[in-house]
């Protein structure tokens, strides 16, 4: 009996309790950060959408072999002598390879930064951007490259070219020496 | 005709049908997509029968593809709320096969990033208990804090859930200016909030009759299922890796062991386990304390590795203590530098499966809450 | 008690069954045993005052190329000790005795590496997939394992 | 039955007063849903330190409007196996058991929409109509979760009707009345007159305020529970049964559901301030008083209850079925007979 | 919208008022959106997140709701199975019109980490239900999940209702 009164009353008085605590935070400063017109000053180390700098970039596809989840893909073209377009890397040195595609698939990537760490020439970095939704997936396959669709076409022609006539001079080379080109994986699509 | 044949059958005429219900996979309390199937008498749970898999997401079949600094991402995905404390494990377990000598620098930040992702973690669990039972606004208290450690971990590492912070050999990167009055802020704010939820939520009259002499696990039946974290020490059972096979650094720390006492109920009801986690927060709490007061300034946080990292021919086993309970990891390396088996014990796997055993007899209604305090994740009960 | 001492209590018991101990690892020491002796090898191991292994840490199926592995880690609460024990079986004809009866949690772990392996624990209650969808095809933690094409009319690979 | 309605007075007892006698109330309910939907969401927001509602108009004040329009457009789902006929019918029965109590509550001195002698009596026949529009939805919808629902909240209404009831007999007791609008006038006054505080009478009434205070109490647990409302909440309890009775409701008729709960909690709400917070009577004799200041007060008054009914939602965790099943049998019935006991007494040393 | 559109056709000339009501039907939906609780693996914890009290999802307007009989749109936050598959589609299929998915992160996107070796995760959410709105990240940030929602009203408020509006759609892609 008296144990049922001594329920009741810790019934009411706890609810009691919680009641002055809800009403308390009633009034208290609201911590909301109104997304669009406020914004989350972000970390320096945030680690959103990635970021290129095609000018660093040396096409050694490091980052592609880093990646657990294969979502970066880089076609390098070796460059030729005879070609008329030639281009200094950020270092000074004389790029070696042209970098026919590099495309990253936002949509496969897991921000796990592990390319950030291979890149040995700081050119893929992670930038502050994280508002890129979009209504189409094929959208979020970022495509870097710099060089336009016939450059690339020609710079492949000229390495083929020069292939031909290597094979020509040293048919018992292996042909893979000299392409440097790497398909991550077969992909299907 | 006896007396007690004519009240049998007298009985089963009383006995109403049986109900299957199929809770889950999409429904609001099975804290992601387990799918029980209970069978139900009026309001009574007579069978429940989990079916898991609804997040297979093969991490096993990953690992045998990956190299071994790879892996570590999904090593993260496994147990999504505490991914800090998941990668411990591993790490360990490779520096173990490697025979890696670690900084000193290293543990301490280690153990204050595991010890907050803990905070961070019971967090989540104690207020998702608290939604279950009905209560929405302690989560959102406890919601608020966690965001808080959030911050601070995602300064530490970059990412806000899945860390990748800590690597083979070292950690991702160093301290920031201005981390240790950020954890000791944590900390203020941990106990604060605790403190208010004690009397919002635990101590509520409603709340301890929901939860007290519901889902009673004892001690035996804890150990025959291999329970480990709050569930097993929820049941009075003492046995913490941290302490009871001391890894990392945590014997330079003075903390204790939570157990469950039966304060308001039965030992190793629910009520138990979920107090259990409450004051493990507070232990937590010191462990930071004591860390930061001890971690030196300067160090390394990388030891030297060899840049392809293929560990020698062999095997380990390492354990160590996630919130939910011990994290196994289970590694076969054939030389190279893919491994050749990783076997993940998930701790809310083994938990889980006592769900059948400690459920049956109670309400519908409890069989939610008993879920809620065992405190699944649903990437580490199905991989 | 060490892993060694242990081997050679059960050695002395139960004699052919426990076939060898290896602690030429760079980490953790194992006993192989034997799949016929396994479930008494198991139950003295859990029963027996000096080695009380009731925690059942861990079981995991393994793939080692013509045959399966059984891989148990085991632990003490009383003694705090540990054990590994492995037991293989071929391929073709995948039999280990459960140890359900012994640790209650194997029940879910054999069925996992039944699902994944394929293993089959006889004397299990209940031996049906726990991961995959019940009527998946083949073993995917095998390492000759083919992933489907379709499964109900959806594309597997990417 | 004088002074019953100042439409009456004004126009005469003809069709149109009628009409708009109807609708008034009417109005009122959608206004008032809107606005309780709108302060749900700040208020819960409020307290769990957010912002609730933001960006649909200033502070989000249009937000419940734009929900309507939306659950216009929706398409009106009738599940394959429904029993088709009560499916369909089970919101507007509820919506009417709930729009017809308010035939009989006194907005103001002037203002009843029927002022029925048997008020009362009236309320609580109408609001158990609920009851079976419940039943019917949830057991028409075909669905394991919406059945039980429906069940658990049958069983919930009529066990808490009883206290509830005898805690409203023992103010007819007090006031010898069953009109509301009678026990209003009675409550004129300063506010040491409401029957919380023991009614009109003389110092002699200390002993049975606390009482009164008591039923009064009781009375807004038990309706708490026939709103279904926190800690009550078990017919739609979101942890278990998804969304309950009306799991399998979409667009308008899930809609009707909506629209019914607040009603509902303003009807109990309604109630009791009519019956224990005097009503459209100001608390300070005089001052203030009048036919529309009357209305100010006694809406004033109801949401002051309808604001501690989603306070109390937002602090306490929910029961289980067989603890509600306790407190309304054996906690409240009983206490809720000592009261009426004491308050029976009371009027019988007057 | 059948009953609507009957109306439609002796508009034919002048369409204002049908469009105020368009805009003002639009609005509405975009701006009243319940959500269906469903969380799938890790986004769902930053869903949670973005629920509670520092990002507030309710600014937008959104309630959640268990039943998605109830709900407007389902964000699908997390990896899809092929167990789970099966389930999204009769969930999205019990959904009362009009309804809305938005792909959080990778793993429903396209299968995410898991894409190339996962035997058990489909790849991409879209192979079998309409997708509105990818939001990218692993998990994506709760503002990521805000805009990615931003921009599923900014669609719904542009969306033909009559037939009008729809044949105008259909000859600008003329």
């Amino acid at each position: 009996m008296v144990q049922y009164f001594k329920n009741i009353w810790s019934g009411l008085s706890s609810t009691a309790i919680g009641m002055n605590i809800t009403a308390k935070h009633l009034f208290v400063k609201k911590v909301t950060i109104q997304y669009p017109d406020q914004k989350f000053t972000m970390p320096p180390k945030a680690r959103n959408r990635l970021a290129l700098d095609m000018v660093k970039c040396t096409g050694c596809t490091a980052c592609a072999k880093a990646c657990p989840v294969n979502c970066i893909d880089i076609e390098t073209i070796r460059v030729m002598a005879d070609d008329p377009h030639q281009e200094l890397l950020h270092t000074g040195k004389e790029r070696k390879l042209w970098l026919g595609r590099f495309d990253i698939d936002f949509a496969k990537c897991c921000y796990c930064s592990l390319c950030v760490v291979a890149c040995p020439s700081d050119a893929i970095n992670h930038s502050a951007e994280y508002e890129y939704s979009v209504y189409k997936r094929e959208d979020l396959l970022y495509k870097f490259q710099t060089l336009t669709d016939e450059q690339v076409k020609d710079k492949q022609a000229r390495l083929a070219e020069f292939m031909a006539i290597e094979k020509v001079c040293h048919p018992d080379d292996a042909p893979a020496k000299p392409v440097a080109k790497k398909n991550i994986d077969e992909k299907t699509e | 005709m006896s007396e007690k044949k004519r009240l049998d059958l007298e009985y089963s005429q009383l006995e109403s049908d049986r109900m299957r219900i199929n809770v889950g996979p999409q429904h609001p309390s099975t804290h992601g997509v387990l799918r029980l199937e209970v069978e139900i008498e009026g309001e009574i749970v007579t069978e429940v029968v989990p079916h898991l898999g609804y997040l297979h997401r093969s991490f096993e079949k990953h690992c045998e593809k990956m190299t071994y600094p790879q892996i570590i991402p999904y090593i993260d995905r496994i147990d999504y709320i505490a991914a800090m404390n998941n990668e411990w494990p591993y790490v360990m377990a490779m520096e173990k096969l490697m025979g890696i000598q670690i900084p000193e620098k290293v543990e301490f930040i280690r153990v204050i990033m595991a010890e907050l992702n803990r905070i961070a973690n019971h967090q989540i669990a104690v207020a998702t208990f608290g939604l279950d039972a009905g209560a929405f606004t302690p989560f959102l208290f406890f919601f608020r804090d966690r965001e808080y450690i959030i911050w601070i971990l995602e300064k530490m590492s970059g990412a806000r859930l899945l860390y990748n912070y800590f690597r083979i050999g070292g950690l991702a990167g160093d301290v920031y200016p201005g981390f240790k009055e950020d954890c000791l802020n944590i900390v203020k704010q941990v106990r604060k909030t605790n403190a208010e939820v004690m009397d919002l939520l635990i101590y509520n009259r409603i709340f301890i009759q929901r939860t007290a002499n519901v889902g009673i696990l004892p001690a035996d039946v804890a150990i025959n299922y291999a329970c480990s974290g709050p569930v097993l020490r929820g049941s009075g059972v003492k046995y913490d890796l941290r302490k009871d096979e001391t890894y990392s650094i945590y014997n330079r720390f003075d903390f204790d062991i939570p157990v469950g006492t039966g304060e308001v109920g039965t030992l190793g009801d629910c009520w138990d386990r979920n107090m259990v986690r409450v004051n493990e927060m507070e232990q937590s709490c010191r462990i930071i304390e004591q860390a930061i007061a001890q971690m030196p300034d300067e160090g390394d946080v990388q030891s030297a590795i060899p840049k392809r990292i293929k560990p020698p021919v062999g095997e380990v086993y390492m354990r160590a203590e996630n919130p939910k309970g011990d994290l196994g990891f289970y590694i076969v390396s054939n030389g190279t530098d893919k491994p050749e088996r990783v076997k993940a014990r998930g701790t809310s796997f083994v938990n889980l499966s006592v769900i059948p055993e400690i459920s049956k007899g109670y309400m519908f209604a409890d069989l939610i809450l008993i879920l809620g305090s065992i405190d699944i994740v649903l990437g580490e009960v199905d991989r | 008690m060490l892993a060694n001492e242990i081997f050679e209590q059960l050695k002395a018991e139960f004699g052919e069954a426990v076939i060898e101990y290896n602690d030429k690892q760079p980490a953790d020491s194992y006993v192989v045993v034997s799949a016929n002796g396994l479930f008494e090898i198991c139950h003295r191991l859990r029963d027996k005052d000096d080695f009380l292994f009731d925690y059942l840490m861990s079981l995991s199926g393994m793939d080692l190329g013509e045959n399966v592995g059984v891989v148990y880690h085991l632990y003490s609460m009383k003694h705090k000790h540990k054990l590994v024990l492995k037991v293989a079986v071929p391929k073709s004809d995948p039999k280990v005795p459960t140890v359900e009866t012994i640790w209650r949690t194997a029940d879910w772990h054999e069925r996992e590496a039944f699902d994944l392996i394929g293993v089959h624990f006889e004397g299990h209650h209940n031996l049906i997939r726990i991961l995959c969808p019940y009527d998946w095809e083949g073993h995917p933690l095998c390492k000759d394992y083919e992933t489907p094409e379709f499964y109900h009319g959806m594309k597997v690979s990417y | 039955m004088e002074n019953v309605n100042f439409i009456y007075d004004l126009l005469g007892k003809n069709f149109i007063a009628i009409i708009l006698v109807i609708s008034l109330p009417l109005m009122f309910v959608l206004v008032y849903a809107l606005a309780a939907i709108l302060a749900e969401l700040k208020v819960s927001a409020w307290i769990q330190e957010r912002l609730g509602p933001m960006r649909t108009g200033p502070w989000g004040i249009l937000q419940p409007i734009a929900e309507v329009v939306k659950l216009i457009q929706k398409e009106d789902i009738t599940p394959d196996k429904a029993n088709k006929p009560l499916y369909n019918l089970a919101p507007f029965i509820i919506f009417t058991g709930a729009y017809a109590a308010f035939a009989v509550i006194p907005f103001s001195e002037y203002f009843v929409p029927a002022g029925i002698n048997l008020g009362l009596f009236y309320v609580f026949a109408v609001g158990s109509i609920s009851a079976i529009g419940l039943v019917m939805g949830g057991w028409a919808s075909n669905n394991k979760y919406s059945l039980m629902g429906a069940m658990r909240s049958v069983a919930q209404l009529i066990s808490y009707e009883i206290p509830a009831a005898m805690a409203i007999l023992s103010i007819v007791v007090l006031a010898s009345t069953m009109n509301m609008q009678e026990i209003n006038k009675l409550q004129s006054g300063w506010f040491w007159n409401w029957f919380i505080f023991g009614g009109p009478g003389s110092i002699t009434k200390i002993w049975v305020i606390p009482f009164t205070i008591g039923l009064s109490l009781i009375y807004f647990i038990s309706s708490l529970a026939e709103t279904n409302r926190v800690p009550f909440d078990i017919p739609e309890g979101e942890s278990e049964l998804v969304a309950g009775f009306h799991t399998e409701y979409s667009g308008m008729k899930f809609a009707m559901f909506f629209f019914a709960e607040y009603a509902n909690m303003f009807i109990v709400a309604a109630i009791l301030a009519t019956i224990f917070l005097g009503g459209w009577n100001s608390p300070f004799d005089t001052f203030m008083q009048g036919p529309i200041w009357g209305a100010f007060w006694f809406i004033s008054k109801a949401f002051s209850v309808v604001f501690v009914q989603i306070w109390l939602r937002w602090t306490l965790p929910r029961f289980r079925v067989d603890q509600l099943m306790y407190v309304g049998w054996k906690v409240l019935l009983p206490i809720s007979f000592v009261c009426f006991l004491a308050v029976s007494l009371f009027v019988m040393l007057k | 919208m059948g009953l609507l559109n009957k109306l439609d056709d002796p508009y034919e000339g002048g369409g204002i008022v049908l469009g105020k009501i368009e805009d003002l039907l639009n609005w509405g939906r975009s701006k009243s959106d319940w959500y269906l609780h469903f969380g799938l693996a890790c986004c769902a914890i930053e869903f949670m997140a973005m629920n509670a009290s520092h990002f507030d999802f309710m600014r937008f307007g959104t309630i959640p709701r268990a039943s998605p009989r109830q709900a407007d749109f389902i964000m699908v936050t997390g990896t899809v199975t092929f167990k789970m598959a099966d389930r999204i589609k009769i969930l999205y299929e019990q959904m009362s019109e009009p309804k809305y998915v938005i792909s959080v992160g990778s793993c429903s996107n396209c299968g995410g980490p898991y894409w190339e070796h996962g035997y058990h995760v489909l790849k991409g959410v879209d192979r079998i239900i309409p997708v509105d709105v990818y939001i990218p990240g692993c998990p994506p940030r709760p503002e990521a999940f805000q805009e990615g929602m931003m921009l599923l009203q900014e669609k719904i408020s542009h969306q033909a209702i009559f037939n009008k509006r729809k044949k105008l759609e259909a000859e600008l892609e003329k």
